[in-house]
């Protein structure tokens, strides 16, 4: 494999790994406060159908990025609404936004554009542009770091950018801020958050907004920047991939940037080396397929330890039984 | 206006119910400022119920606050925390993988940044510990502290958060006497400030030690108010529990016979490669019970969960155990806690709520647990409920478990009515060896009395028992032989007759008594 | 009335279901007739669905997709009176007209084209779900292109195993990006909703693509080269046209008979040069001819060339 | 003494739930500019209202009672299997393999075999994950949704290659021979003389989910190894206090749950398709999590809640077959119920406690 290959796996491997990296880090938050979420599907779902039908709108991509946080945020509520306020099961919460929006969309899709739940395709200022940063074209004859600059660092869209600013800005709102230590807190022991005088719900309540705001970034960027417009169940799996990376990662922002990039490594391999020839045998592409999660699962097994969850996930808090 | 000045706390009429429990009954309690109050009462009494809607824990369903003469509205911490109100819980508050620094900072800190927060309580810490006494290291994780050191943690967040008004929650109960006696000269210490400071415990001693004024609750009910020096044990102790309660142990003269248990040269190295256990050697016959003392963390934990079957994940092994004269396999398939079990060994671990139960479980199958494979609580391939159930309802009426409802999950019941579940069940399958660690942390003095009378009994009937606590009263009390416990190996043994407080006290420091004359009260 | 059944896919699917829609919809807008229509919910609707409407009348009834088969022939004998169309699937019956395309006959074509259309010599082909189906689009395509351009390179992807690999744009466009830079700059995409991703993408990189089923040259004006169009509209229009007349037996939609095409309209006009457009004629003169002769990859599962 | 009586907990908290779901469904229905009541009329109807309906109703209703028990099953272990949905689809690699593997004399013979293959596959499939979660801690909601993905990659893999006869253009497998076909209730009404649900797919399976839920009930409730299994699920080191053993409670429970998702199979593949299809499973692993986690862990309730989902799959098909109202629906309804009576529950159990205590009061 020459080094023009690698460059090109691996600027795929950034693209495929965004929307996955995006709602890992949504994750993150939700569940480092103590509110598991395998709703991060559905939420993405929401809210690539509502950016693209905004940007399909009004030809804008940033309002239609607006509407898709708002779509996934909306979801966020509910399911923050149903675990945080009324104490509900988080994992019964999490099914039921994928269903709600698994169906939502594509019936608001149909009553609006009538297509069976795709938007129209999208073009011009409704979608994400590619950016090309500077000097991406003067560098790009220098040996090694020209391409790399040139076309992996170089030429995705705004949102590629902003998903992984977001790992450092986690790692240090989660780190170096107030907020930070209590969500932290708030998910080992919420009893230590309450007795101190924080509101263990407003704690909660922001940490699944704030994942929603990073699950309609997502969203967003699958309808807006990688494609061009809502396409039913487009999210095809990749908020429980996210889920998967996110414990992958244990629960750390530096770990959801490594784990979402083995991820989407592993696909754009899987892509570029559809038919694997070895040979003797040709590997049947449905092996190809399936090896990322393959590997995911040996991977697993052979390196990655024990991953403990934040203790008081998954368990609303209750003061009195 | 009046001479004397306002009372630090008042309550007048408060009452909580949590569903149909009553926990809190038209409680009034007046607080003298500057002064240690101390509240006793049995197991289910109210009394945290009471402290932590003090502390805004709790909302109460009636009644009145108030903090220094005035009303004050406490709807939660962070209104008690303003009112100068600042409280150690029974089970401790904290993150566990927290450092004690963020610990203490969290819900207080000075902006929305954490690194100044931290800065100053770095400087804030350093200063309590000069005053008061209180190091502990800034930087260690609280999930690597003792409970003595976690214990400092809090009081550290109360005073951090210049709390005039302090509430211990049981602070002593899992403490070791000389930890004990620092928390005391703290207090003092915090008294002579002119801090108010309310001290729950079930321990008399300590009662008349250090309170000025003492209350005592009863099935939600405060029953009685009384200055401390107009008082003693036995009346405080009959208003508890509401009969009178003999305060010392009654045993006849040990008799043993033959070895039960046999340990020899047994080592631990944990999966951290620390070592725990460094040769101990022990023995105990039947109708014996051997009392191990020693500060908590010393490696008795491991021994009683190598005996018991289940020593910590990736931990290495080696030495000897026998049992009756047959040797015991240490680790593998044949080492568990269920073959103990069948070999004869009863077991009451000193984490009841975490080892002991499932919390979750009803009381009755809690009653079968560990032993859900003996036979006479199997119906075919089925397990016989009935026979369970019947089995436990005897149990509690022979412990007088409350409230005797077979059906009701574990964790509705009060701490030491829980740990009569597991000692019921443990000591009435009358077991070769009984292995029973801290078995009256957090009971009161009405369940201290009939646990330590089962356990005499057991000995009586013939039985060994390897005695774990922390606490040295019980240890004396009940021990036929001490050893005493340091670092992972045996510091020395003692005949309770001979032994004092300070000479264990000096093992358990790991210090030979001997040199410590000679050279002049390390410890 | 007639009756259309929808596969699971929906009608919507931008490809096959929606050209079958397209067929009944062009019916009912020329003859004012109405016909009903159902969409697929669950693989065990199939025989309630097929059932229902016949005993409600219904006639003829056409569905849409291989997987109706072993249920209609199960069925087909118990309404004897009624006459049934599937479509993509053959399946014996007196009462069943069976109608099977010839992809591998107009994919050969769309071969051709890209062959001649690519500057780089490197073209590929994007399938959706991994199924035997989708390997005889590719099979056909295989051919053309390598009858044309023997030394040329073909790279061929599978969207993936599951439904969701109709479904999946992000993934498509992802492919296509893969196979442009491995040098392909023309892609045929055989792939429902996520051949949509590609033509984007494509549309996006500046490399021409092939649609499927419908015509998709609309899509992206002038950057779709054409489109493999299965006549799946004009079966479905012509069986409710014939009505209860609908001829049972096995009707094979190849070349000759206009069941597959590329389409050529104002869209790709301008891609499509003299010496294109003369090639696939010739092609497709001596496939019908009997000159050439497409190699099925359902006849044994395996294709002649890679 | 509880804060409400059982009874107004067990059956009104979820029947008002349920009642809020199907109102704020009203709303969505009127919203996309249909009729609520000729909505909920067509599902009823549909569903329930003549044994053809029923017919499909239980039908559903198995899938989901299979799914929602392995669900079950691991989560008392304190394990998430999302692998349902793998499980199941290779339940039915299990079923075709054994059925096509001999000439069957009957079904009865059959049916015992192929439910053998079925939960041996099906276990197999959860053995993997639960051997790596109870070994190597590798987490066993990441292996499962994996083992989904593998899983429809080998099914693929052997229908396709394997499975398929030569020149079809379905990737499926042969055709299961006629002996080998299970008796569909309606046969067996027939049998007895009752004309019942004509051309509709449920079948003996059914009955085989019934005592799937007694015997799971049996087994959680009533014997050591249930015991163990709920016991290790609430708490990993009073588990091993007991001596039971992490690694074995782990592999069980998994082989278990496993075992019942690839049960699955017999009802759809066996007794419905009658052949392997590609994605046979359609979704029914996921729907077990809600039928699980609604029916509160417990079989009785699994049941409902499977019945509950079996009228809304059927009731729904109904609605996207015979009006213009669109599946998706469906599945928004699904959600609501979901919602309502597995999330939202406490919305309406906290005012009904206050009513009961009000009312106690009073009655006092
Ligand atoms: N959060 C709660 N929810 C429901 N009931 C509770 C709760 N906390 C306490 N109770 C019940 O209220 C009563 C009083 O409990 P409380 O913890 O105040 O007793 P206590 O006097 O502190 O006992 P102990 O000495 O064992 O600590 C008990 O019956 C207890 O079971
Ligand atoms: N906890 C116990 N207390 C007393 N006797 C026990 C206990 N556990 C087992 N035994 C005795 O040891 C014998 C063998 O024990 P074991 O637990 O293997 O029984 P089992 O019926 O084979 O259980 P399983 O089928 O789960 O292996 C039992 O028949 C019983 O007589
Ligand atoms: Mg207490
Ligand atoms: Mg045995």
């Amino acid at each position: 494999m020459d080094f023009a290959t690698l460059i090109q796996i691996l600027d795929s491997a950034v693209r495929l790994m965004t929307p996955l990296l995006l709602a890992c880090l949504a994750g993150l938050y939700s569940e480092r406060a103590g509110v598991f979420d395998i709703g991060l599907e559905g939420k993405m779902l929401m809210a690539a159908f509502a950016s693209a039908s905004v940007a399909y709108a009004t030809g804008s991509a940033w309002l239609g990025l607006l509407a898709g946080i708002a779509g996934a945020a909306a979801m966020a509520g509910l399911h923050g609404v149903a675990s945080i306020g009324f104490r509900g099961n988080q994992l019964i919460s999490g099914v039921a936004i994928n269903f709600l929006a698994s169906g939502l969309t594509v019936l608001l899709g149909q009553k609006i554009f009538g297509l069976g739940g795709r938007t129209p395709s999208l073009s011009g200022a409704a979608r994400f542009g590619e950016i090309t940063l500077p000097f991406a074209d003067s560098l790009r004859p220098v040996p090694v770091i020209g391409p790399i600059y040139a076309e992996l660092v170089s030429g995705h869209t705004v949102l590629v950018y902003v998903a992984f600013a977001m790992v450092p800005l986690t790692w240090w709102v989660l780190y170096r801020t107030r907020f930070g230590l209590r969500l932290r807190a708030v998910g080992e022991n919420p009893a230590s958050v309450d007795t101190a005088g924080v509101s263990v719900v407003r704690l909660r309540f922001a940490a699944v907004m704030i994942c929603g705001v990073l699950c309609g970034i997502a969203g967003a960027y699958l309808a807006t920047g990688i494609s061009a417009g809502f396409v039913k169940e487009m999210t095809a799996g990749r908020g429980f991939i996210a889920l998967a990376a996110l414990i992958f990662a244990k629960w750390r922002p530096w770990g959801a940037l490594g784990a979402t990039f083995l991820f989407g490594l592993l696909e754009a391999v899987a892509n570029r080396f559809p038919n694997l020839d070895l040979g003797f045998v040709t590997v049947p592409s449905m092996f190809m397929n399936a090896l990322p999660y393959i590997l995911t699962v040996v991977i697993l097994a052979g390196f990655v330890g024990r991953a403990i969850p934040p203790r008081a996930g998954g368990e609303p808090y209750v003061k009195e039984r | 206006m009046t001479a004397t000045p306002a009372p630090a706390i008042e309550l007048r009429g408060i009452s909580k119910a949590f569903g149909p429990v009553q926990a809190n009954r038209d409680i009034d309690l007046v607080v003298p400022r500057g002064t240690i109050h101390g509240i006793i009462g049995e197991n289910g009494a109210g009394k945290s119920t009471l402290m932590s809607i003090l502390y805004g824990f709790y909302r109460p369903d009636a009644g009145e606050i108030l903090v220094g003469g005035k009303p004050v509205a406490i709807a939660d911490s962070q209104a008690a925390i303003r009112a100068g109100i600042g409280m150690v819980f029974q089970h401790f508050k904290l993150v566990q993988n927290f450092t004690v620094l963020e610990n203490v900072v969290l819900g207080a800190e000075d902006g929305r940044l954490l690194r100044p927060s931290l800065s100053r309580a770095r400087g804030e810490l350093k200063r309590l510990a000069a005053e008061y006494g209180l190091q502990v290291d800034p930087d260690a994780l609280v999930e690597e502290l003792s409970v003595g050191h976690q214990q400092r943690v809090e009081i550290l967040k109360a005073l951090y958060r210049r709390a005039d008004i302090l509430i211990l929650d049981e602070p002593t109960g899992v403490l070791t006497p000389a930890e004990a006696d620092h928390l005391f000269r703290i207090l003092r210490g915090l008294k002579d400030e002119g801090k108010t400071i309310i001290l729950i415990t079930h321990k008399l001693r300590e009662i008349m030690e250090i309170t000025d004024n003492v209350s005592v609750m009863r099935r939600g009910e405060m029953v009685a108010s009384v200055r401390t020096a107009e008082t003693g044990p036995a009346e405080l102790a009959e208003l508890m529990v509401g009969r009178k309660v003999l305060l010392r142990v009654d045993k006849p003269p040990a008799r043993p016979g033959a070895p039960v248990l046999e340990v020899r040269g047994l080592r631990m190295v944990d999966a951290e490669g620390v070592e725990r256990l460094r040769g101990i050697d022990l023995e105990i016959r039947a109708g014996e019970i051997l009392g191990i003392a020693g500060v908590a963390g010393n490696g008795q934990t491991q021994l009683l969960e190598i005996l018991g079957g289940f020593p910590e994940a990736g931990a290495r092994l080696q030495g000897e155990i026998r049992l009756g004269g047959r040797p015991l396999p240490l680790q593998g398939p044949g080492a568990d806690g269920r073959a103990r079990r069948r070999a004869g060994i009863g077991h009451v671990p000193e984490d009841r709520q975490a080892e002991g139960l499932i919390m979750d479980f009803t009381a009755w199958e809690n009653i079968a647990f560990g032993y859900h494979h003996a036979p006479e609580f199997q119906r075919g391939p089925l397990m016989d409920n009935a026979a369970i159930r019947a089995d436990a309802m005897g149990k509690i009426q022979r412990f007088d478990i409350r409230p005797p409802n077979p059906d009701l999950a574990a964790k509705s019941f009060s701490g030491g009515n829980q740990q009569k579940i597991v000692v019921a069940r443990e000591v009435e399958r009358n077991p070769e060896l009984l292995l029973i660690g801290q078995p009256t942390r957090g009971v009161d003095i009405g369940a201290i009395e009939f646990i330590h009378k089962r356990i005499v009994a057991l000995r009586d009937a013939g039985r060994a028992v390897l005695l774990v606590s922390v606490e040295l009263d019980e240890i004396m009390a009940l021990s036929d032989r001490i050893l005493v416990m340091f670092d992972g190996h045996i510091m020395g043994e003692r005949l309770p007759a001979e032994a004092t407080t300070g000479d264990l006290g000096c093992l358990m420091a790991g210090v030979e008594p001997a040199r410590a004359d000679a050279g002049g009260g390390a410890g | 009335d007639p009756a259309l059944i929808f596969d699971l896919g929906g009608k919507f699917d931008k490809s096959f279901n929606e050209a079958a829609y397209n067929g009944a919809e062009r019916w009912k807008a020329e003859t004012g007739g109405t016909y009903k229509e159902l969409e697929m919910q669950s693989e065990a609707q199939r025989e309630q669905a097929l059932r229902r409407l016949a005993q409600s009348g219904a006639n003829p009834i056409v569905m849409t997709g291989f997987a109706f088969g072993e249920v209609l022939a199960k069925i087909a004998p118990d309404y004897p009176d009624t006459k049934f169309v599937i479509i993509d699937m053959v399946v014996e019956q007196p009462n069943v007209q069976s109608v099977v395309f010839t992809e591998e006959q107009g994919s050969y074509l769309a071969g051709v084209a890209a062959a001649l259309a690519s500057k780089s010599g490197t073209v590929g082909f994007i399938g959706g779900m991994d199924i035997p189906l989708i390997h005889k689009f590719e099979c056909g395509y295989a051919q053309g292109f390598k009858a044309t351009r023997p030394d040329g390179t073909l790279i061929i992807n599978y969207t993936g195993t599951t439904p969701a690999a109709w479904n999946d744009p992000v993934k498509g466009s992802e492919l296509l990006k893969a196979q442009v830079s491995q040098g392909a700059d023309v892609v045929y995409a055989a792939a429902g909703g996520t051949g949509i991703g590609v033509l984007q993408a494509a549309a996006d990189a500046g490399v021409l693509s092939i649609g499927v089923d419908s015509n998709q040259n609309h899509l992206h004006p002038g950057k779709v080269l054409t489109s493999m169009v299965k006549g799946v509209d004009n079966s479905v229009y012509e069986a409710f046209k014939a009505g209860t007349e609908v001829e049972p037996g096995v009707r094979v939609m190849d070349l000759a008979s206009g069941g597959v095409s590329l389409a050529m309209d104002e869209n790709n006009k301008p891609l499509i040069s003299d010496e294109i457009a003369g090639a696939i004629d010739t092609a497709a003169k001596a496939i019908e001819a009997g000159e050439i002769t497409v190699h099925d990859y359902m006849a044994d599962n395996t294709c002649p060339v890679q | 003494m509880e804060r409400m009586p059982k009874w107004a907990d067990v059956i009104l908290t979820p029947l008002i739930s349920l009642v809020l779901a199907f109102a704020i469904s009203a709303l969505v229905i009127l919203a996309i500019g249909e009729s609520p009541a000729e909505a909920l009329k067509v599902m009823v109807q549909g569903a329930l209202g003549s044994s053809y309906g029923w017919g499909f109703t239980l039908y559903y209703t198995t899938n989901f009672v299979f799914t929602g028990l392995a669900v079950m099953v691991a989560y008392h272990a304190g394990l998430f299997n999302i692998g349902g949905e793998g499980q199941a689809a290779m339940g039915g690699l299990g079923v075709a393999l054994v059925v096509l593997a001999l000439p069957w004399p009957h079904w009865a013979l059959a049916l015992p075999a192929a439910a053998m293959g079925a939960a041996l596959f099906g276990a197999l499939w959860a053995l993997v994950p639960a051997w790596l979660q109870a070994r190597r801690g590798s987490h066993i909601v990441i292996t499962t949704i994996m083992f989904n993905f593998i899983a429809a990659a080998a099914l693929n893999y052997m229908l396709v290659n394997v499975l398929r006869p030569v020149g079809s253009m379905d990737p499926a497998s042969a055709r299961f021979p006629e002996a080998a076909h299970l008796p569909k209730l309606s046969e067996m009404a027939l049998g007895l003389g009752v004309e019942w649900g004509r051309n509709t797919p449920a079948n003996v399976t059914f009955f085989l989910a019934i005592a799937a839920c007694l015997l799971v009930w049996l087994l959680i409730w009533r014997t050591r190894l249930g015991y163990e299994i709920r016991a290790f699920g609430k708490s990993e080191p009073a588990a091993l206090y007991a001596g039971i053993s992490p690694v074995r409670i782990t592999v069980l429970a998994m082989l278990v749950s496993g075992a019942l998702a690839g049960l699955m199979a017999v009802n759809n593949v066996m007794g419905e398709a009658e052949r392997l299809v590609l994605n046979a499973v359609e979704g029914a692993g996921f729907i077990g999590i809600a039928v699980a986690l609604m029916g509160r862990n417990h079989p009785l309730g699994v049941l409902l809640a499977a019945l509950l989902f079996g009228f809304l799959y059927q009731g729904g098909g109904e609605l996207a077959l015979w009006t213009s109202i669109p599946r998706e629906l469906i599945v928004v309804i699904q959600a609501l119920v979901i919602l309502f009576t597995g999330a939202l529950d406490n919305m309406v159990r906290m005012p009904l406690e206050r009513l009961f205590a009000a009312l106690r009061r009073k009655g006092a």
